[in-house]
């Protein structure tokens, strides 16, 4: 049996102008679970990315089953038993599932894929681990959560003794995660190591056998769940210390601002998503929606915001009947928007700060007037905005591409907020960053509640609907099976709604 | 959605049976004459639509073709002229196509040129080096490539003229059809041919060399509008003239799209497209309508018009996600 | 002179250079001597005023056709319809040239191309439309929507507005009246101007107004532009219009102050150059300029390269493609002239192109 | 004399300047070409060039870049260069212009235009053809309808052809491109003669440039089907159709440029029109098809054509 599965040893990597590791060591051990810690842009992607020969070290040596290895290529580590589940699925969305397990494995017969063969092979895979899947679905209609599976299967599939998670439980719902830290857990039994990175700290001590947190590229500290509390590893990770519990006083809700009526709306495929759901929002309080993703909360967002169009029902702002109403009515009526898809809706890359920071009120005095943007109020504009939400960034000129995950979204945050809001509309306002950020947005969302402003947040992650939430409303295939006061809304609770049980 | 498609499809089928039936006992050798011609017209926008299909599955837009075309063409008529083989001229296309396939491979995928930019200097270099070095005295010599009748199946009334008494690229396309569309949707090469045109940074991660199958995909197509040149100048028409291509590179493309990117799909539209050209003609040559050819001649295009749109209407096809883009690595 | 200006100089310097040596190279093979050539090349296009004339008159429909590519690029859509575009705006603006008279200049000039451009918005138009609410793909209708302008101008030409005065047999309208023709002012054509002022004034649409933010909006992110409230198909459509007004100016251009009239087959490959130039730009309206005269002049001296050096004119087309490749593919050049790589200074296009 | 492009300054300049076109077109630039090289070949010292027109808004910078250079005879090739070319014969009263295919309807001094009677040839050929056709039906497969002489051709083919054979059933078809394509486009004169023999036409007359000869080359390659050729004695310019060619409906371009060219040198040029020849080429392989009686019949056809007594184109 061999002592490592996988190390590296002193690994630099350098990118102009950012050193994103710094002389990393770490160590990975049959049977174990190392999970990496850091915030946003702290070198975890990187050094993974490393281990799994997608990057070139500057420096370093990297080391698999006690030996030296030069990874010329991914090809280089999955043949010697790596398997890697990316941050951002690494799929091919039209192609179908046993396709994707195979691609570039792929069993043949007669020269041509034998496709067959292969599913056996993946039903096999997959009623071993405990990882169900329908093998001939398409990738592009499933959810997340199997999106995910598929990802586990195709590294399994290639026999791989170790396996690399970068934030595999961001876009999962609480079930979902637990389902997957069993499955982990399975895997490390039969002998297979695996690197797990998160930024959610209780799944960290709930799972990892050794704990790394890294800084500014750097580790900066080494650890074992038994040793460590959720506060210390989050100050470990931010260098100061952070407030995990949101602080907010209790809610004063005014009169209703978001009134919904039984409205029905359909997907991508024209099946109805959202059936039948009635809710309001009032002023001053916080309303979340909880629910396992795919349950109808995209779409529901989406034909209350104007991005998409329902096929029945009412929904009205402040009293305005808007339904079906365009993007720009809606926002013209006070309704703040953070999107689910930062990176599909809330930015344009190739867009400078500046620019995406008046993306959608461009059109209005005083960023322009008579068709002719005003750019030098525009620059003033963007750079209050950056102030503000200490947005990290050389300039407001820089493309939005250049920003990390966590300073795009405080960005489109701090555009949302630099108006007078009646509504805000949040909807996974904190996916994949790291904990400083999160503290930060959340503490903002709840000054606009205390402003005055009615929030609805739709979030995967029931801690945060649970902390930030005054009442909860859970969606279950497409309907509004139950709405919670904060005080009643225990985990366990919203965990049954969520999956459907109403008793 | 996809069963109701077939059943489109099959009531096409039977459609275009039953009327090309009825309009034969009407009028034997006029019907002959236009589906002889439709078949005809669909081989070249056929053999493009190939070549730009397999670019764009793999993420390569190639807007090349007519110049691939044009100079494909060209070097099969002047091998055949020199060396008096057709078969080495025909050769002689597909290399020149295959090496323009790899002039747009090693500027889009190797200098990461624009792909638009990197056609257009296929097209415009194709152009200007042919008919500067064209010599007009020069001739085929040896004639073009003739029917072939396939036994006792060219004799079948209508079908057989049709379809079995046909030239060798003819056949060849049709062969190449089959090949291709096995290939793309069953082999591996072509499973990862699908997958570096939609998410080739998932490819990369499974260990495919993403730029090296680009590379030796746009290549490899390549040869197919090199064959399409070979059919234009020893083919269909027996000669080179300059520019001779007249467009049909991009009504490949055109084809191609309008196919959803699937062999049997281009050749499906290809096949329309050469039925309202060759009813076109028919109209002309027989005095169907008194109108000017200026409006009969519009038929095909304005009518591609209207079935693109009207097949947009019923389910819009969705380009490969990273078509037109540069993959970098990592 | 600033460094960087004279780095983005640099590059198409070197790249128009590089392209007039390999076509030196095959100049040589012909048995002819570049020098003479090339310099009767530039004679042909700059010698005199007539030259002079000819190169900014060459030149003024291929900034049209360029600035109908590039601003189409902006927002994710290909135009490959510009030589329709261009064929209606000519046939329209020679119609209400000719065929009305007694109209003041001012009244007349204006009306006859608003024609042409109202023609050519309609034709774009089409493409957008469809594009917008059948997603009918652009590259496809405005391939067709050519072929169809080529047939439907020829038939107007020989037919309903055929000039059938005198000894013509010619598909022809006739001559635009006076009231209706662009004049030149010396050497200096004012359709030139013309188009000059419509390439920085689609700069500083594109640049500085509220609707270029959204044309761009559209090309860079059609899920974002809609989040921000842009009507996406709206966009799209107007600015295959613009698009197809742009080059349909060209053709008024071309009919009210070069040819005087419409005539069936005399504008033909315009509208395709069109790409080329603002592939030469790099979709940047400012760059179809200098692209455009570089284009113009080669074109206008090739007569005279080839009276004088017998060689054949093709060899413009040559030159203009290898230009092309240079330019596209920045690092030959830099690397020829020892220079530093440029962070993102590589064209992207095609981007556009896979998002239907 | 030098038979490149490339003005020779100095000498007896011949110039002539091409429609948009090559002069190898094996088409009228060419014949010109081949008229204005003859034409120099009988003056001594005299030298030809030619430039080629890119696009026909140079047409007058092109007869200009002659006039500079001192030509004394400048040939314009097509009636596309009608109007450059008045333009140009006023500026320059001592220079003597050649248009072919332009119809001068004020005569100027110094410009002759030369011009054929394309229908008689079209006649002619017809008229063999309604002969020698044993299906009835005739085809031609035609440039473009924009183009005057090609109409002519047309008309008169298809009338010659009933005037033999009263039976005769004519199918023609123009391109139906715009007039960009319509003579440069061999791929649809194939398939389009294809068509026409599929529907049982035996004989096929290929008029329109590059368009008509692939129409041409296509016949070549049906046993036993029939072509004819136009403008020139195509059974030169388009070796491929020998197997089928039969004849072609000429108009001596080159003969009437080099005539002209004498003329001129001879100083006994007339301004105003001239009508130069027209005929059918030699029969070459199909000497032995066409009969005697079919001869007579032609010569009948050809004196009644010279006489007025048949209209080509009632
Ligand atoms: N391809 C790249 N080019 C340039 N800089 C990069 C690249 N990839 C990462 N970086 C930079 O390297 C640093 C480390 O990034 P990395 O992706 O490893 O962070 P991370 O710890 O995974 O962050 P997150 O929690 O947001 O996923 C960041 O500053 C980032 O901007
Ligand atoms: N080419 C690049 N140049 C500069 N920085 C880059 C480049 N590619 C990636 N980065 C940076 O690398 C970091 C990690 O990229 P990654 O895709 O993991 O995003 P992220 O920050 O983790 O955001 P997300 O929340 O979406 O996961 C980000 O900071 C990103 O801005
Ligand atoms: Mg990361
Ligand atoms: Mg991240």
């Amino acid at each position: 049996m061999t002592d490592l599965l996988l190390a590296a040893r002193n690994v630099t990597k350098q990118f102009p102008g950012v050193l994103a590791n710094d002389d990393v060591s770490v160590e990975l051990k049959p049977g174990r679970i190392l999970a990496l810690l850091g915030e946003n842009g702290a070198g975890k992607s990187t050094l993974v990315n490393v281990l799994f020969g997608m990057y070139r070290p500057d420096g370093g040596q990297i080391i698999i089953k006690d030996e030296v290895v030069d990874l010329r290529g991914p090809d280089d580590a999955i043949s010697r038993g790596i398997g890697m589940v990316h941050q951002h699925f690494q799929l091919v969305p039209p192609m179908r599932v046993v396709e994707n397990i195979v691609l570039g494995a792929e069993p043949t017969k007669r020269g041509l894929v034998d496709l067959d063969e292969a599913r056996l092979r993946v039903v096999e895979l997959s009623t071993k681990y405990g990882l169900e899947v329908d093998p001939d679905a398409l990738v592009e209609d499933l959810p997340v959560g199997m999106q995910q599976r598929v990802e586990i299967l195709k590294a399994l599939y290639r026999n791989a003794d170790v396996l690399i998670l970068d934030e595999p439980t961001g876009v999962l719902t609480p079930q979902e995660a637990d389902h997957l830290l069993r499955v982990l857990r399975g895997l490390t039994e039969t002998g297979v190591g695996i690197v797990f990175i998160t930024h959610k700290l209780r799944e960290v001590l709930a799972i990892a056998d050794d704990i790394v947190v890294l800084r500014e590229g750097r580790v900066v500290g080494t650890t074992t769940p038994d040793q460590a509390t959720e506060s210390g590893l989050a100050e470990m990770m931010v260098g100061r210390s952070v407030v995990l519990r949101v602080e907010k006083q209790a809610a004063q809700p005014g009169d209703v601002v978001l009134q919904v009526d039984d409205l029905k709306v359909n997907d991508d495929r024209g099946q109805l998503a959202v059936d039948g759901v009635s809710l309001q929002v009032r002023a001053g309080e916080i309303v979340g929606v909880a629910g396992v993703e795919g349950n109808g909360q995209r779409e529901l967002v989406e034909a209350i915001t104007g991005l998409r169009h329902a096929s029945s029902g009412a929904m009205a702002i402040g009293g305005k009947p808007l339904t079906n109403s365009s993007t720009r009515q809606i926002a013209a009526n006070g309704v703040g928007h953070i999107p689910e898809d930062r990176e599909k809706h809330g930015i344009i890359a190739a867009y400078s700060l500046a620019e995406n920071s008046v993306l959608n009120r461009y059109h209005r005095t005083p960023f322009s007037s008579r068709g002719i943007m005003h750019r030098e109020v525009i620059y003033e504009h963007a750079q209050s905005v950056v102030e503000e939400f200490d947005v990290r960034t050389p300039s407001v000129t820089v493309a939005a591409s250049s920003l990390s995950g966590g300073n795009k979204q405080k960005l489109i945050v701090g555009r949302e907020f630099s108006e007078n809001i009646k509504l805000l509309v949040a909807a996974q306002p904190t996916r994949g960053i790291d904990i400083g950020a999160i503290e930060f947005i959340h503490r903002r969302i709840v000054e606009q509640r205390d402003k005055g402003a009615a929030v609805l947040l739709v979030s995967a992650e029931l801690d945060e609907i649970l902390s930030l939430a005054d009442r909860v409303a859970v969606l279950y295939d497409g309907k509004l099976v139950d709405v919670l006061d904060a005080n009643v809304a225990t985990r366990e609770r919203v965990g049954l709604l969520m999956a459907g049980i109403t008793d | 959605m996809k069963a109701r498609q077939r059943q489109l499809l099959w009531i096409a089928v039977v459609l275009i049976v039953v009327l090309a039936c009825s309009f034969y006992s009407a009028n034997g050798p006029q019907t002959t004459a236009v589906l002889a011609g439709t078949v005809r017209a669909a081989t070249l926008l056929t053999l493009g639509a190939l070549c730009g299909m397999i670019g764009e599955r793999s993420g390569v837009v190639n807007i090349g073709i007519e110049g691939q075309f044009l100079m494909s063409a060209f070097f099969a008529f002047t091998v055949t002229s020199i060396t008096g083989s057709l078969f080495m001229g025909a050769m002689a296309g597909i290399a020149t196509g295959l090496t323009m396939g790899w002039m747009l491979a090693a500027m889009a995928v190797g200098l990461k040129v624009d792909q638009i930019i990197a056609g257009t200097v296929l097209n415009i270099g194709a152009l200007g080096l042919t008919s500067f070095f064209y010599d007009g005295s020069r001739s085929l010599g040896v004639g073009k490539y003739t029917n072939i009748d396939l036994g006792s199946l060219a004799d079948l009334p209508l079908v057989g003229t049709v379809f079995f008494s046909r030239p060798p690229i003819t056949y060849l396309t049709m062969v190449l059809l089959v090949v291709v569309h096995v290939a793309l949707f069953r082999s591996v090469w072509g499973m990862r041919t699908r997958a570096i045109g939609e998410h080739p940074g998932a490819a990369d991660t499974v260990g495919i060399d993403v730029l090296r199958l680009r590379y030796i995909n746009v290549t490899l197509a390549g040869g197919f509008a090199g064959l399409g040149g070979s059919y234009l100048a020893l083919e269909a028409v027996g000669t080179f003239s300059r520019g001779m291509s007249g467009g049909r590179g991009f009504l490949a493309l055109a084809v191609m799209i309008f196919g959803r990117r699937s062999p049997f799909g281009a050749y499906a539209a290809a096949l329309f497209f050469g039925f309202t050209t060759a009813l076109q003609n028919h109209f002309q040559l027989n005095s169907v309508f008194d109108i000017p050819p200026q409006f009969v001649g519009m038929l095909p295009f304005v009518v591609t018009i209207i079935v693109v749109a009207l097949s947009g209407l019923m389910g819009s096809m969705r380009d490969p996600a990273a078509l037109g883009q540069t993959y970098e690595k990592g | 002179m600033s460094r960087s200006t004279l780095r983005s100089v640099a590059v198409p310097l070197a790249a128009v250079i590089l392209g007039l040596l390999i076509g030196a190279l095959l100049i040589v093979s012909q048995g002819a001597s570049p020098v003479t050539a090339y310099s009767s090349l530039i004679q042909g296009g700059l010698g005199d005023g007539d030259a002079l004339l000819r190169t900014l008159q060459k030149a003024t429909p291929l900034i049209f056709g360029g600035l109908a590519v590039a601003f189409a690029f902006k927002a994710g859509l290909f135009n490959i319809g510009g030589q329709g575009q261009l064929l209606v705006g000519a046939v329209f603006a020679a119609a209400v040239g000719f065929g009305v008279d007694g109209l003041p200049t001012f009244i007349h000039l204006p009306a006859a191309l608003i024609a042409g451009a109202l023609a050519g918005a309609i034709w774009g138009g089409i493409a957008g439309a469809l594009k917008a609410t059948t997603g009918a793909h652009e590259v496809i209708v405005t391939i067709m929507l050519n072929f169809v302008a080529g047939n439907l101008t020829d038939w107007l030409s020989a037919n309903p507005w055929k000039d059938n005065s005198g000894n013509n047999i010619v598909a022809r309208t006739p001559l635009v009246e006076d009231s209706a023709t662009i004049p030149t002012l010396g050497a200096v054509p004012v359709g030139f101007l013309l188009a000059v002022i419509t390439a920085i004034g689609c700069w500083m649409i594109l640049e500085r107004s509220t609707y270029g933010f959204e044309v761009r909006s559209v090309g860079q992110n059609r899920n974002a532009a809609h989040y921000a409230g842009i009507k996406v198909g709206w966009t799209m459509a107007s600015t295959m219009a613009v698009a197809g007004t742009l080059a349909a100016l060209g053709g008024a251009v071309e009919s009210l102050g070069v040819d005087g009239r419409f005539e069936a087959g005399v504008n033909v490959g315009l509208g395709f150059e069109g790409i080329t130039i603002a592939l030469l730009a790099r979709a940047n309206p400012l760059g179809v300029i200098p692209a455009a005269l570089l284009v113009g002049l080669m074109e206008a001296g090739a007569s005279r390269m080839q009276f004088k050096a017998g060689v054949a004119p093709e060899l413009i087309d040559v030159i203009q493609a290898l230009i092309l490749f240079f330019v596209a593919a920045p690092m030959i050049v830099r690397w020829l002239l020892r220079m530093r790589q440029g962070d993102s200074e590589q064209l992207r296009l095609g981007a556009g192109w896979g998002n239907s | 004399s030098s038979d490149d492009g490339g003005g020779v300054s100095g000498g007896y300049t011949i110039g002539l300047v091409t429609d948009t076109g090559k002069v190898d077109d094996k088409s009228f630039n060419q014949s010109a070409w081949e008229g204005a090289q003859n034409g120099a070949g009988n003056i001594l010292g005299a030298t030809a060039s030619y430039i080629e027109t890119e696009e026909s808004k140079d047409y007058a910078n092109n007869i200009q870049l002659f006039l500079d250079d001192g030509a004394k005879i400048i040939v314009t090739v097509g009636f596309g260069l009608g109007g450059a070319t008045i333009e140009a014969a006023q500026a320059n009263p001592d220079v003597l212009f050649i248009g072919v295919d332009q119809w001068q309807n004020e005569a100027l001094p110094n410009l002759v235009g030369l011009m054929f009677p394309e229908a008689n040839a079209g006649f002619m050929a017809g008229a063999l053809a309604g002969m020698l056709t044993e299906t009835n039906i005739v085809g031609a497969v035609l440039g473009t309808d924009l183009v005057p002489p090609v109409v002519f051709f047309k008309e008169g083919w298809e009338n010659g052809a009933r005037y033999t054979n009263p039976e005769v059933q004519t199918i023609s078809t123009y391109h139906p491109g715009g007039l960009d394509v319509a003579f440069g486009d061999p791929e649809w004169g194939a398939t389009t003669a294809r068509q026409a023999l599929d529907q049982g036409a035996d004989i096929i007359f290929g008029a329109g440039g590059a368009t008509g000869n692939g129409a041409l080359i296509e016949v070549a390659g049906e046993a036993g089907a029939l072509c004819v050729g136009v403008d020139q004695d195509q059974w030169f310019t388009v070796p491929e159709a020998h197997p089928c060619l039969v004849t072609s409906a000429m108009k001596l371009i080159n003969i009437g440029v080099a005539h002209l060219i004498a003329e001129a040198y001879a100083g006994t040029m007339e301004g105003g029109n001239y009508f130069g020849e027209v005929g059918l080429a030699p029969f070459h392989d199909f000497d032995g098809v066409v009969t005697s009686e079919m001869r007579s019949t032609l010569e009948e056809v050809m004196a009644g054509l010279a006489d007025g007594s048949i209209n080509p184109m009632p």
